[in-house]
């Protein structure tokens, strides 16, 4: 192949490998990437400002919708917010049920992540099981929140309502089938020797720059660095529960390939504790009219874990009905903006979109 | 109770003319002057361990015509969050520039600047970052109407407008009267 | 319903039917709406038995899906999508958002109404519209399809004008190629 | 000149059939693809809808004279290129009558030459569009060709030298008088030109042409409405021919349509199935991986065929 001049490639905002509507622009010279640089913004729907119009209830419709694939993680982590601020307790049974509620949303995204790492590698067969396993778990959310994708389910005191007859059993056949799926998923994508070749060495984040860059969630732990919110900072009932935070080294799309792999796992025997252990009572505990509700001024920094990393909001209340300031940390603001900008130089354009899949780039996340 | 943040307190405030209080186990803020900031940033990051930024956001302080920002930043070591807040002049904005410090600063730095209209001298990087084609003031201001600008650029078509009652449209295409008892439920 | 059928020639007829059961989607996710997508394509709904699938680019589509709300940035994209697209070709919108800008109608960087920009044939309420909607909503273009109702890339054409002073009204810096087929 | 007419009719009924068997293939192919999926799938006729739809479309995108060209291109390519594959067996009742071609001493290497030419076609045209993914999905796919083609050629070397003739319907008569088939005769380059056949169909892992993640659709990005009907139809028949003259070369060829049709199915099902559960390889491990084993094998097939 003649090494010519560098063409310009943008990857999207419409193509079918881009991880969202956003585009990357990549200066190429033959096969390999020379410069790459993130371009958001095709999805700025102006969240900030329009919470600041919004009453404290009222921002949960739009809470949840900062990041599609998981939205459970955004609603938490205001709620939490909202409750540092007002300093509002929560049930017991609540807290349990969040943490199952996350766990769940976790395992579903995992299922979306299965499809995009592998569909942006071609191998289609996987993302097809995975996305149709995928809707037996949003049929848990139905069941419990009815909602499919946006459930507007935990709010600050607790939780909308209680589990529903049967929920449990449900959820614990649902979690059997889906951990023989997983198996299965494994011998499909990570006994498969093209895979391994594609993905290791590929994308690598170095493990001496990673905390420095601000690289969150499973691209850092796959630095070998064990950072999770949930042991650094455990919320809800983590710190009760026994799981594993996994990690991997290389810090290349194979190590955070693997993470994930064993945390949808830890997911799994996640839910399963939190539904044997979970105790009876009450679930909410109630907020005043949301109308006339005012949450005293301060100013509180909460996080939690989502499947790409941190989700940090901080919000700032001056006593009114409405935030005076929410801002929403993602984990994609930096995973997929500078880390992914500096990652993807060097690399084959075949791989851009691969590596995109790895880092978790969520782009209504970066531009809310 | 809280000694590692009072350590990291007396820290700070032992090195920097500043203020400060322990909010929560594990969240210590200090005031600072916004020109200090950065050797604040530098120094925590250097020789604290606060490695991890965790974000730069900005408050619109409309009524004392200021600006508040805050930096936070993390220890993975200590697990403890630092908020470092300052003020700055709201008609003037000015604040310094730290991608120096952190490369991923340039990012949120582009998004302040587009959103409230603060400059960071020495900011590189393309003008736009989210919007494209602004010309209004920086939206995130709080004087910036949002519903406003949203009828007058877009305005529904004509017949749908938003507060136009549908059963009206309806009555009038179709010629049927609203039904009494269905007035009261009126907007008007 | 009164239908064309009857006033179809063979031929438009078993275009029409042809066109009806080979629905190319162009593969953009322009909000929140592409998340069903997968899902709808996938085993539960598996949309490819009715013929969809989808298209890697604008040349090769015939359904341009609008997922939601449009940012302005956006809107600007979609617009040169949808002139790229060929003749006869068909727009989906998806969601409250894309009717009247429903839970964003304050904001200052989506639009509310995306019948002035481009020609829409379906809308598809619900926030987010279900698979099950979003198949019934297929449906019914395949319907319009049949009945050879569907040919809003003639009126983009005609009523081009009004279009684009509704598209610059929008997006102030207009740099865009002239729509010339 | 009643033989004439007959020519031309069965050259059209060939035609036909390819097109057919080709299309049909790959709907068939859609349909177990998304069986595996566990889906219900199209029809397995989807492919027939597709085409008639495209070409049903109102308007089409003109890129200038090659991107016009390039189309009809491939599409003559393909149908030359047929006119000299033995469909079925020389000698045989239906190929007498409808089957003819134009068949002659040293086609096979003339084959190998036209058989390029539907690539060349659609270089040509992808390059005009001016897009920089129809060109980098060209690049690649002159790339991979070179990859595959190496134990593609070996295998064809080691066939002529085996048989000493160049000739596709020496090759299937000695094979018939022998009673066995190359494939057995000779393992090696049968394998070789298998693993070369994986490249040529485009399934995964060997779908970096077109590969959608990478480069939206590749060369044929800019193609729409009837232009990319066109390239469908001579894809088609292309994916028959390959078929046909692997089942001429190394299965000892058909007698009967039935028989083609089942030995065309299950060569074309190999690298269906290998697509189904691999990713794709970049460009230049597909090289690499055609440069190994199957390479290897092509040599052995060469020298077991010289001494």
């Amino acid at each position: 192949m003649v090494r010519e001049k560098e063409t310009t490639l943008y990857i999207g905002p419409q193509h079918p490998g881009i991880t969202g509507n956003m585009m990357v622009k990549v200066k190429v010279q033959g096969d390999t990437v020379t410069k790459a640089e993130v371009h958001v913004g095709y999805l700025h729907r102006a969240f900030e400002k329009l919470i600041e119009r919004r009453n404290w209830l009222q921002s949960f419709t739009i809470l949840c919708r900062f990041c599609v694939p998981e939205p459970d993680p955004m609603e938490l982590t205001y709620a939490r917010a909202v409750e540092e601020l007002e300093g509002r307790e929560v049930p017991e049974r609540a807290k349990y049920i969040r943490v199952m509620v996350m766990e769940l949303a976790r395992l579903q995204s995992f299922m979306l992540w299965y499809a995009g790492q592998s569909g942006s590698a071609g191998l289609y067969t996987l993302g097809q099981w995975s996305v149709g396993d995928r809707n037996y778990l949003l049929d848990l959310f139905e069941d419990l929140t009815g909602g499919r994708i946006y459930h507007m389910y935990i709010w600050p005191g607790g939780v909308r309502r209680d589990l529903p007859v049967g929920f449990k059993d449900k959820a614990l056949r649902t979690m059997d089938y889906i951990e023989k799926r997983l198996d299965e998923y494994d011998k499909l994508l990570f006994d498969n020797v093209i895979f391994q070749k594609r993905a290791q060495g590929v994308g690598i984040v170095p493990a001496d720059k990673a905390i420095e860059w601000g690289v969150v969630g499973a691209p850092l732990r796959g630095c070998g660095i064990k950072a999770d919110v949930r042991i650094d900072e455990p919320y809800e009932v983590y710190d009760r529960l026994k799981f594993e935070v996994p990690t991997a080294f290389g810090g290349d799309v194979w190590a955070r390939a693997q993470v994930r792999r064993q945390e949808a796992r830890q997911s799994i025997s996640i839910i399963r504790q939190v539904l044997e252990q979970m105790p009876e009572g009450e679930v909410y505990n109630k907020i005043p009219n949301p109308m006339k509700w005012k949450v005293p001024a301060g100013e509180a920094w909460a996080k939690t874990e989502s499947v790409r990393g941190e989700v940090g909001f901080y919000v700032v209340s001056d006593g009114s009905e409405f935030p005076r300031r929410v801002h929403v940390k993602g984990a994609a603001f930096t995973n997929g903006v500078t880390v992914t900008e500096k990652i993807l130089v060097g690399q084959n354009i075949a791989d851009i979109s691969f590596i995109l899949n790895s880092m978790g780039v969520c782009p209504p996340e970066i531009e809310r | 109770m809280l000694e590692q943040e009072q350590a990291l307190l007396s820290q700070v405030t032992s090195a920097f003319p500043v203020k400060g209080k322990v909010m929560r186990n594990r969240r210590v803020e200090v005031w600072a002057e916004s020109t200090t900031v950065s050797s604040i940033l530098m120094y925590v990051k250097n020789q604290m361990g606060y490695q991890h930024l965790n974000h730069i956001t900005c408050i619109d302080r409309i009524e004392d015509t200021k600006f508040q920002l805050v930096y936070t930043v993390f220890s993975h070591q200590t697990k403890m969050t630092l908020f470092v807040k300052t003020f700055i002049d709201r008609n003037a904005p000015v604040m310094d520039n730290i991608d120096h410090i952190w490369d991923q600063a340039n990012t949120y730095e582009r998004e302040l600047r587009e959103m409230y209209g603060i400059q960071f001298p020495g900011l590189v990087g393309a003008q736009e970052f989210i919007l494209e084609d602004w010309d209004e003031m920086p939206p995130m201001r709080r004087d910036f109407k949002t519903e406003e600008y949203s009828e007058k650029t877009f305005s529904s078509l004509p017949g749908r407008e938003n507060t136009q009652d549908v059963r009206e449209t309806i009555s009038t295409r179709s010629g049927e009267e609203i039904p009494d008892f269905a007035k009261k439920y009126s907007r008007d | 319903m009164e239908t064309k059928k009857d006033s179809q020639t063979i031929a438009e007829y078993i275009k029409n039917w042809s066109r009806k059961h080979s629905l190319f989607v162009m593969a953009y996710g322009t909000g929140c709406g592409a998340i069903e997508i997968p899902a709808t394509m996938t085993s539960r709904y598996d949309a490819e038995r009715l013929g969809i699938r989808g298209a890697a680019t604008p040349r090769q589509a015939d359904v341009l899906l609008i997922t939601g709300y449009l940012a302005t940035k956006t809107l600007k994209r979609v617009i040169r999508v949808y002139e790229q697209m060929q003749d006869p070709k068909y727009v989906i919108a998806f969601g409250s958002c894309t009717i009247n800008g429903g839970m964003y109608y304050d904001s200052y960087n989506t639009i509310n109404v995306l019948e002035k920009y481009i020609p829409v044939d379906v809308y598809i309420n619900g926030c987010m519209p279900r698979p099950e909607a979003v198949i019934a909503g297929f449906k019914q273009l395949q319907d319009k399809i049949a009945r050879g109702d569907a040919d809003n890339g003639t009126r983009y054409k005609e009523n081009l004008d009004w279009y684009r002073a509704n598209q610059q009204q929008v997006i102030k810096n207009w740099r865009m190629p002239d729509y010339n087929w | 000149m009643e033989g004439l007419a007959i020519k031309i009719l069965g050259a059209v009924i060939t035609t036909i059939v390819a097109f057919a068997v080709g299309m049909t293939y790959g709907g068939i192919t859609r349909k177990l693809t998304a069986r595996v999926q566990n889906r219900v799938g199209p029809t397995i006729f989807q492919n027939f809808i597709d085409l008639l739809k495209l070409q049903s479309k109102k308007t089409n995108i003109y890129h200038g004279v090659m991107g016009h060209f390039a189309p009809m291109w491939i599409i003559t390519a393909a149908i030359t290129v047929l006119m000299f594959i033995p469909v079925l067996h020389p000698g045989t009742a239906w190929y007498n009558s409808w089957f003819p071609n134009l068949s002659f001493h040293g086609d096979l290497i003339f084959l190998l030459y036209m058989m390029v030419f539907g690539s060349l076609g659609m270089a040509l045209g992808a390059g005009q569009t001016g897009n920089p993914n129809s060109a980098i999905g060209v690049t690649r796919g002159l790339s991979q060709m070179v990859g595959f083609e190496i134990p593609f050629v070996l295998a064809l070397v080691a066939l002529m030298v085996q048989y000493q003739t160049t000739s596709i319907q020496d090759i299937m008569t000695v094979q018939r008088e022998s009673g066995v088939w190359m494939m057995f005769s000779n393992p090696f380059s049968f394998l070789a030109a298998l693993f070369a056949s994986l490249g040529m169909f485009r399934y995964s892992p060997f779908d970096i042409v077109g590969a959608p993640a990478e480069l939206a659709s590749g060369p044929v990005s800019e193609f729409g409405g009837k232009y990319l009907g066109t390239m469908m139809s001579g894809g088609s028949i292309f994916a028959f021919i390959k078929l046909t003259l692997y089942v001429d070369l190394f299965l000892g060829g058909a007698y009967s349509i039935p028989e083609l049709l089942i030995k065309t199915f299950a060569l074309y099902m190999i690298p269906v199935f290998y697509g189904w559960v691999n990713p794709r390889y970049r460009t230049e491990q597909a090289i690499r991986y055609f440069w190994g084993w199957p390479t290897a094998l092509g040599v052995i097939g060469l020298l077991i065929a010289i001494f």
